[in-house]
């Protein structure tokens, strides 16, 4: 069983890590896919089976279709992306690097979080989890449709294309040379 | 949580409104709403006080308090949004009820008692600001603002979750009073301190707190007025309500304590000192929100008896003058062509001698000055947190609240000096009610604190 | 009693009706109004005085007991309370009046020589417009006088004390188109000022100790103070005499004081304020005997001064500075003999020189308008033919000043050579000095004036120079009979007086009937054979050198080298400029120029400044950025993770 | 209720200025505050009516009321700013003014300010109309000044808050300290600090105060802003504003603190004169009138801060009577200087000279004004400064504050004659075309001068005011 | 079923929470490493999954389905946030032809 955890936790961090370093973008996607594959594998080990499923559905079938979907409508997949300069990607290394090492720093001496006596493996079942979700977590599951109706609009109204980009120019000139003539009166 | 209903259902009905050509009738028929929202929050007295909904959500004094005053600022908003939409053709419906979207996760915010609540009510309230902040959409600025929102606001988002997760890892819930209990039991665990800081993470990001604070200053120049105004006011109520019930939560442990502590020193530090170089009016105006986040952290910090209360006359009386002074920006900045520096109120008093005193009843409540609501509100802070012990700190805040009062008393300087040419201000009659109220009201408030409390 | 209270009441205040009504109605009041109405107020206060005076008890007491009275009569003092002035916590300062032997005697000088002065002085400034001003401040100052020397306790002194130097302010620059005069006049002021300080501060140090500054109570109490205090306390009011009376180091304002009209100078400057200094250490006299050290100050501070200026008298050549000098070197006489405890002598001759020094300066005064206005006595000459009422009067005041027998100034200043050759033969040396350099500039000032030629220019005998009106001779003849005649209010028992001013006066200053002269009559005889010897022959040497003379003088800067430094008095006035003006000034320029300019106002601007730049620096980080901002969050959240977690 | 109505005649009458800018608005402005004058003047004469007290519930939540009264002190306060703001708004009669209605109002207000800063019994109360009276003066000086006025205005505004956010932080601490919480008077008045607490709390509480007065190292906003300001406001500001200074340091320091104080006495009292040498020191060699009255106010201020710190009957009362000396001799010296600048076209001495000649009346009036300044005695600052000498004289080591402080009467002495006679003595000034002194400012300058030497003769009436409530004060000494 | 229980429990917690440590730093890094915005919004997904993770592992732990309800609403957060990240993008892309994240500094100071 260990095993399979490390598989999957090798792969999930592996693919995470192509995610940040792959140059192409579709790449990254095709890798994140694969992350969060073997995560969904986690769930499964954790007999979260409800959870796994919508993971797949939601993740990989939804939520990286639609990243997909973006690239290609932009085409954005050209490994033309300018690279941040060294510094900055030290930095950025160094970043993570360094926050990592806080948190595990900070579990060192164990994380203290004693096991409960009882134990129930149907939790993570659909069962389980609906009757949780629609008893105890109706009202955040019923307010969540305004999220999504937020999110909708949002699309909508963002993502619809502009006449002319020229507005784009006029509405911008009122503010044109401002961070030039920003000096105080004084 | 019928008034949250209220608020979800009104939102569907400005859209449609909107649909239907109805465009006259979107602010009224917002505005009725959110009255009707506070009539409700009034009403329900069934609701007060009890942990309602499986411990999702409860109406406490707080809660109720700052739902109300969440509405009546939004009311106002929806005021100043029937002159600041009137020339737009498009999207007007949605904005209104993008905004009634947000309000509502605002309402969740200030009266979770599930962690749950607080995470679903953060980002109810961010993903309609985040669209909003965009709201303009042929303009660069406003795109930028939007994204920069959107990117550090789930970056942000992402800690608080992280917290959440943390903190569930420890005490098996997600509901507030079980954690607390927990909390009292196993306060030191590192795994709940580490989640009790991403936590506190996620929501000083909310409120612009240094060092997350970067997005405020571009994303309030950014984003177009009224939106600005929405996130400097309803949003910093809420995200301190959040906060607030949060620290109250984890019993503010040592460690907490100590960031926090950090957190408004450099937040004081930050925000004061760099406004003092600023000349654009909105980014003024960010700066100036994240030094009130700096002191609204001190009432957070000492954690007493009486925080809730100042917090909400700090915050519901910094929102009103905020939202009275937007609008005069916006009054002023049509005069000048939409130039937004500081220099486009010179000569406001002698143009328009009400809106001019107005400002500078708004201004000396931001920066402090006695009788205006201001001050109360900063007294409060200050002798909570000289009722915790924090005497360096509350020095410290003096010392930048008269930094503070540098900056509001240039933008007074402006209003109150001559300008060159007289260019016509032209207010439009909703908004010189909405600016009078908010004068009027940070007047009267400060005089008579007790009304609000 | 009441009468006595009213009559109280009115001696300083028929001065101040005159000063008030002159000054709002000045320009009422044509002619000789004003002069008019000033002098007639001082007039009835005189009246007044005189009442008083006449009725005072000890006077009768006197007079019954034949002049021997040993202990004061009861009754001596009377005090007049007006109302309580200020009076707060333990401090009671009654606005209150002091009615004794001694204050009846300078208020009769006072408004005596005051009344003439004012007479005079209706010929003098006739011509001048602001003549009203002039009589209005001229009666002010009496008032204030008045109120000096009556007042029941040292604050009202002190008002006194003030109000004197005020109106010696305005007086001396009472022609202000002068910068000159100005400069005089502020620097009397502030020199006063000086003198001052020490006045109250000696006051403070009094009421701090004692609880109460009325002189009756002072005095009573004086012997409980221990002698370090009572050393520092008369100390410091005797700086406030060397103000007041122009002694060492605090003289030089009095001959530039000279700037005023001459009965200015005559009244405030000879007879009356600058005597103030004497009257407040004689009024206080039972401290003074109590501080041997002070005394001792008192004496040498006296005594260097009258030999100084005496000294600088001899080589003036106006008019009015060498009798101002002459006035400084008297006072400084009348020092040494407070120094010596001769207090009695000093206030005789506190009133004889009151009398000689006024007429000398009227007749100054009289010989200056003859001239139109000339007052270097190098141009002048000859006039005794031409002026012949103040040639006479002139003379007499000489006379007097020199010290020839019979004549007011000889008794006065006897006793003090007395008193000095009592305490030691040097000393009587020194002062016996001073009397032959009076008499010597004194007699040097008469012959240039009245005899030889006339030296001045335009004229070969000085024809335009004419006598001046009755209305100024009048009160000359008048001082030259008190001058002549003064003497004779003191007459010792060597002459087989009974010295009855100093037997009055013992009932109010308690010091003086602690003088005791125990020299023999035969010492005495032969002292004062000495004395009078010396003077004869120094008036032959100055008739000698200056009384045929027909050219003028050489100017000053062609005297030789010790002569000439004296003549420029010592360079006192130099080395004053450059140890006290020249500081003065740089320091108050550099304060202002380093301290305001460049520290104070750098430091209130420079913080704001400071503050403004780090405003901008921080501005920089906020660079618009996302990869910083999302840096900036991670890395402060880290800052700070590890410092709450690490650190707990 | 006549309390209310001292706050509110002003304030309405400001307000109705402000809103209808009617021609006559000095005259307006006058009655109001000649009404004011009246009311306090028959409070004072009116026997046993040395403490009234209104008392209504303010902020009930944190127990604050709205608490007005008086004592001695507070009422010889009321008397000096009823007495001097119908001369402060007189002297707008002659200037020349863009809006004077707009003037007046703000005048008023700072009147309204001032009366509730003297009246209130309760910290935040205090706090309160303090900040207030800074901001009439703010647009006075900001609208009305002179030159380099947006900075200096500025700097004036901000540096003077800096001192009131000091107080206000020790307000807020004394309140947190003490129990009910009700930051009245006479809770805190009872309040016992420990010693350290007190030593460094001192400096909170007297921050504001000694910036407000201000004394030595907290005067560099001063002799600009009085230079730079109307002359209505260099009046306000010398005249009453700073008053105010005094009445809070007997309000806050001395009974909050008193072993504070007891540590600082001598340093601040050093502290004081000094600055009181040094602005006198410095007023001799300026060139500008206005600015030599403001460091000679400086000087003034210096040794009444010291005389205050004396901390004895004669240091508080003589300090205290000399604020209302000082209050009176500012404004009318002001007035001559306003006079002056009228005739002569401006404030440099340096181009000044031979007015007399042309105006012997102003300069008569100018020498009046002038001897209070000197405190001769029989003025009134004589008084005062007699009292604080003696007082300062008690103190340990008193003998050199005394001397010190003395100073600076010679100091006074030659700096006021020196301006005197560079403005009006002297040859004649040919290019100077100046009328005499008229009616008017006959009309003002004579009460004044008259106020002057009247208390000078007579001070009982003040004194007597004080006596009960110094008293008091120096108990808490022990 | 109880073949499964202990399965779960064969792997501590601990290793959940590392896990979850590392890909949350990796996504975290990867937000600042990279420069094109899409890729960012990935890093984000991949935070956001790693809490995910994380709190499905204390769900399971503590035998506690709400944990496993709240990774169900994050889901759908997640969702909602990357239509509106999406959106956004694409106008962005539009305004200023280019997701690089560093063309986005107009505003600033």
């Amino acid at each position: 069983m260990i095993y399979l955890f490390y598989l999957f936790a090798t792969i999930s961090v592996i693919s995470a890590l192509f995610v940040v370093a792959a140059k192409s973008p579709v790449n990254s996607v095709i890798s994140l896919i694969v992350c969060f594959l073997s995560i969904a594998g986690h769930y499964i080990l954790l007999n979260a089976q409800f959870l796994a499923m919508v993971h797949i559905i939601v993740y990989t079938g939804a939520i990286m279709v639609l990243f997909l979907f973006v690239i290609m409508l932009l085409n954005l997949n050209k490994s033309s992306e300018p690279q941040k300069s060294l510094i900055t990607r030290i930095a950025a290394v160094a970043a993570g690097g360094m926050f990592l090492l806080t948190l595990l720093g900070a579990i060192k001496n164990g994380i203290g979080i004693a096991t409960p006596a009882g134990y129930d493996g149907g939790i993570g079942l659909v069962k389980s989890v609906g009757m949780s979700l629609f008893t105890d977590f109706l009202v955040p599951f019923e307010l969540s449709s305004v999220l999504f109706l937020s999110a909708i609009i949002g699309a909508v109204m963002l993502g619809k294309k502009e006449s002319t980009a020229k507005q784009m120019a006029t509405g911008d000139s009122a503010y044109a040379g401002l961070n030039q003539a920003e000096h105080i009166v004084r | 949580m019928s008034a949250l209903i209220l608020t979800s259902v009104l939102g569907v009905i400005l859209l449609y409104l909107g649909l239907f050509g109805g465009k006259k009738l979107l602010a009224p028929v917002g505005i009725l709403g959110l009255l009707g929202a506070i009539v409700l929050f009034v009403m329900d007295k069934q609701y007060i006080n009890v942990t309602q909904f499986a411990n999702m959500l409860s109406f406490d004094a707080m809660g109720i308090s700052f739902s109300i005053g969440l509405l009546v600022i939004t009311i106002l908003i929806f005021i100043f949004g029937i002159d600041y939409y009137a020339n737009e053709e498009k999207n007007v419906a949605e904005q209104f009820a993008l905004m009634v979207f947000s309000v509502t996760g605002a309402l969740m915010m200030v009266s979770y008692t599930n962690l749950l609540s607080l995470f679903l009510g953060v980002e109810i309230l961010s993903i309609p600001l985040y669209i909003l902040a965009g709201g303009k959409r042929n303009s660069m600025r406003s795109g930028e603002a939007s994204f920069k929102y959107f990117l550090l606001g789930s970056f942000a988002s992402a800690f608080l979750l992280m917290g959440i997760a943390l903190i569930y890892g420890v005490c098996a819930s997600f509901e507030l009073p079980k954690v607390m209990a927990m909390a009292a039991t196993s306060g030191t665990n590192i795994l709940f301190l580490l989640g009790c800081f991403f936590v506190i993470v996620g929501m000083t990001f909310k409120v612009a707190a240094v060092p997350f604070h970067f997005w405020s200053p571009d994303v309030y120049e950014g984003a177009p007025t009224l939106v600005t105004t929405f996130m400097a006011t309803v949003v910093k109520m809420a995200a301190f309500a959040a906060l607030y019930r949060f620290v109250t939560m984890i019993g503010m442990p040592p460690a907490v304590g100590k960031a926090l502590l950090a957190i408004a020193i450099v937040t004081l530090l930050v925000g004061n000192i760099t406004a003092l170089r600023q000349s654009h009016f909105k980014r003024l105006m960010a700066y100036s929100s994240i030094a009130h986040s700096g002191f609204l952290l001190m009432a957070i910090l000492s954690n007493s008896a009486n925080t809730p209360s100042v917090l909400f006359y700090y915050t519901f009386t910094y929102a009103l003058a905020t939202v009275g002074l937007f609008i005069v920006f916006t009054v002023a900045k049509r005069a000048a062509n939409g130039d937004e520096h500081i220099r486009i109120f010179r000569g406001l008093f002698r143009n328009q001698p009400w809106i001019g005193v107005m400002l500078l009843v708004m201004m000396l409540s931001l920066a402090g000055i006695p009788p205006f609501a201001g001050f109360f509100a900063k007294v409060n802070v200050f002798m909570l947190a000289l009722g915790a012990g924090q005497i360096g700190l509350t020095v410290f805040a003096v010392v930048m609240a008269l930094v503070g009062i540098y900056y509001y008393a240039v933008v007074i300087r402006e209003a109150f000096t001559a300008s060159e040419n007289d260019s016509v201000l032209v207010v439009a009659p909703s908004n010189l009610l909405v600016i009078s109220l908010c004068g009027i009201a940070v007047l009267v408030l400060g005089v008579m604190p007790g009304w609000l409390l | 009693m009441v009468k006595t209270d009213l009559l109280t009441a009115l001696v300083p205040a028929f001065p101040l009706f005159g000063a008030v009504v002159t000054a709002i109605l000045r320009r009422k009041l044509k002619g000789n109004s004003a002069g008019m109405l000033a002098t007639l107020m001082i007039v009835l206060s005189f009246v007044c005085s005189v009442v008083l005076f006449a009725g005072h008890e000890v006077v009768d007491a006197l007079h019954s007991a034949g002049m021997h009275q040993e202990h004061p009569a009861e009754g001596a003092t009377h005090i007049v309370k007006l109302f309580d002035w200020i009076n707060i916590g333990g401090m009671q300062v009654p606005f209150a009046f002091q009615i004794d032997a001694l204050s009846l005697t300078m208020m009769l000088i006072v408004t005596g020589i005051g009344s003439l002065i004012h007479l005079y002085s209706i010929g003098y400034m006739h011509d001048d417009p602001r003549v009203a001003t002039f009589f209005s401040q001229l009666n002010l100052f009496t008032f204030a006088m008045l109120l000096l020397v009556m007042g029941a306790n040292f604050v009202m002194t002190f008002i006194g004390w003030e109000g004197v130097g005020l109106c010696s302010y305005l007086l001396i620059g009472f022609w202000y188109k002068t910068p000159a005069y100005n400069y005089a006049a502020r620097k009397a002021f502030v020199m006063n000022r000086i003198g001052d300080v020490g006045f109250v501060l000696g006051l403070a140090w009094l009421f701090s100790v004692l609880g109460t500054l009325n002189y009756t109570e002072v005095m009573a109490k004086a012997g409980t103070l221990s002698t370090e205090t009572i050393t520092g306390i008369t100390l410091l009011l005797f700086v406030g005499a060397i103000g007041k009376s122009a002694q060492l180091p605090l003289f030089t304002w009095l001959p530039d004081a000279m700037a005023g009209p001459t009965p200015v100078s005559a009244l405030i400057h000879a007879a009356t304020m600058v005597t103030a200094g004497i009257f407040l250490i004689v009024r206080s006299s039972a401290l003074f005997a109590l501080a041997p050290f002070t005394q001792d100050v008192i004496l040498y501070t006296g005594l260097i001064t009258s030999l100084l200026t005496a000294s600088i008298g001899v080589f003036q050549n106006d008019i009015k500075k060498v009798l101002a000098y002459s006035t400084v070197s008297q006072l400084g006489l009348m020092f040494v003999a407070l120094g010596l405890g001769a207090y009695s002598a000093a206030m005789f001759h506190v009133t004889t020189h009151a009398f000689f020094k006024a007429l000398l300066f009227l007749g100054a005064g009289s010989v200056i308008h003859a001239l139109g206005g000339e007052q270097d006595i190098r141009k002048m000459g000859g006039l005794k033919g031409v002026t012949k009422i103040t040639y006479v009067t002139f003379l007499i005041g000489t006379l007097a000043i020199a010290g020839i027998p019979g004549f007011s100034g000889f008794f006065s200043k006897d006793a003090i050579l007395m008193a000095a050759y009592q305490e030691h033969p040097m000393l009587y040396v020194a002062t016996m000095a001073v009397s032959l350099l009076t008499c010597f500039y004194m007699f040097r000032l008469l012959f240039l004036t009245f005899f030889g030629t006339y030296r001045g220019p335009g004229s070969e005998t000085g024809t335009h120079a004419h006598e001046s009106p009755l209305v100024m001779t009048v009160p000359l003849m008048v001082l030259a009979v008190l001058s002549v005649f003064g003497g004779f209010l003191n007459l010792p028992h060597l002459f087989g007086g009974h010295e009855p001013m100093k037997h009055y006066l013992e009932t109010a200053a308690d010091g003086i009937s602690g003088e005791h002269l125990f020299l023999s009559e035969t010492t005495e005889w032969t002292v004062m054979a000495i004395t009078v010897g010396l003077i004869l022959a120094t008036i032959a040497l100055a008739w000698n050198r200056f009384g045929k003379k027909t050219t003028l003088d050489p100017d000053p800067e062609n005297l030789p080298a010790f002569q000439r430094l004296i003549a420029r008095k010592w360079k006192i006035d130099e080395l004053y400029a450059s140890l006290f003006e020249k500081p003065y000034q740089w320091l108050s320029e550099h304060f202002f120029s380093i301290g305001e300019r460049m520290i104070m106002t750098p430091l209130m601007i420079g913080s704001g400044h400071t503050t403004e730049r780090l405003g901008k620096l921080m501005r920089r980080f906020q660079s618009g950025n996302m990869s910083f901002y999302l840096f900036g969050m991670v890395m402060g959240m880290i800052v700070l993770l590890v410092w709450t977690l690490y650190s707990v | 209720m006549i309390l209310i109505a001292l706050l509110l005649i002003p304030f309405l009458t400001g307000t109705l200025l402000l809103v209808a800018r009617p021609a006559h608005s000095l005259v307006i402005a006058l009655i109001s505050a000649i009404a004011c004058a009246v009311i306090v003047v028959a409070l004072w004469l009116m026997p046993g009516s040395e403490v009234v007290t209104l008392e209504h519930s303010w902020i009930p939540q944190w127990g604050l009321n709205f608490k007005l009264g008086y004592d001695g002190i507070g009422l010889l306060m009321l008397l000096l700013t009823a007495v001097i703001f119908p001369f402060i708004i007189a002297a707008g009669a002659k200037e020349t003014y863009e809006n004077p209605a707009v003037v007046n109002a703000l005048l008023l207000f700072t009147q309204s300010a001032l009366f509730g800063v003297f009246m209130s019994q309760n910290a935040f109360l205090f706090y309160i109309f303090y900040e207030l009276s800074l901001l009439p003066l703010f647009f006075l000086l900001l609208f009305w000044g002179g030159a380099n006025r947006r900075a200096i205005t500025m700097r004036f505004f901000i540096y003077t808050l800096f001192g009131g956010l000091a107080l206000l932080f020790g307000i807020a601490y004394c309140v947190v300290q003490e129990p009910s919480h009700s930051a009245d008077f006479t809770a805190l008045h009872a309040l016992h600090l420990p010693y350290d607490v007190q030593v460094w709390l001192f400096w909170a509480l007297f921050l504001a105060f000694a910036v407000k007065l201000p004394i030595f190292p907290f005067h560099s906003w001063q002799p600009d802003t009085y230079t730079m300001a109307p002359l209505q406001g260099t009046m306000t500001l010398g005249g009453v504003l700073l008053k105010m200074g005094l009445f809070g340091i007997l309000r806050f320091v001395f009974p909050i603190v008193p072993e504070g104080v007891e540590f600082w006495r001598s340093t601040v009292i050093w502290m004081s004169i000094i600055g009181a040498l040094y602005a006198g020191w410095i007023a001799f060699r300026q060139t500008d009138l206005k600015r030599l009255v403001a460091y000679s106010s400086l000087s003034h201020v210096g040794i009444l801060c010291a005389g205050l710190f004396a901390w004895n009957t004669y240091g508080i009362s003589g300090s205290l009577y000399q604020a209302f000396a000082h209050a009176v001799l500012v404004v009318s010296m002001l007035y001559i200087v306003g006079a002056v600048q009228r005739r002569a076209g401006t404030t440099d001495l340096s181009k000044m000279g031979g007015m007399k000649l042309q105006t012997p009346r102003l300069a008569a009036l100018f020498f009046l004004v002038l001897i209070n300044a000197v405190a001769l005695p029989l003025t009134q600052s004589f008084v005062g400064e007699w009292l604080m000498f003696n007082g300062l004289w008690q103190l340990e080591n008193g003998g050199w504050m005394a001397l010190a402080a003395v100073l600076t009467i010679i100091l006074g002495a030659v700096y006021m004659l020196y301006a005197f006679q560079r403005v009006m003595l002297g040859p004649e000034n040919k290019t100077l075309v100046a009328v005499d002194a008229d009616r008017d400012d006959h009309l003002f300058l004579v009460p004044l001068i008259a106020i002057t030497l009247v208390l000078g003769f007579y001070p009982a009436p003040i004194l007597h005011l004080l006596e009960a409530p110094v008293q008091q004060l120096l108990s808490v000494l022990n | 079923m109880n073949d499964v229980i202990t399965a779960i429990r064969t792997v501590p917690l601990e290793h959940y929470v590392v896990l979850s440590f590392i890909l949350f730093s990796i996504g975290m890094a990867g937000v600042l490493f990279r420069r094109n915005t899409i890729i960012i919004l990935m890093c984000l997904e991949l935070m956001f999954n790693s809490v995910n993770l994380l709190l499905t592992a204390f769900s399971a732990h503590h035998s506690d389905p709400s944990g496993q309800v709240f990774v169900f609403f994050i889901m759908l957060v997640a969702a909602a946030e990357v239509t509106v990240g999406l959106a956004i993008l694409v106008m962005m892309k539009r305004n200023v032809d280019s997701v690089d994240i560093n063309q986005l500094n107009r505003l600033k100071w």
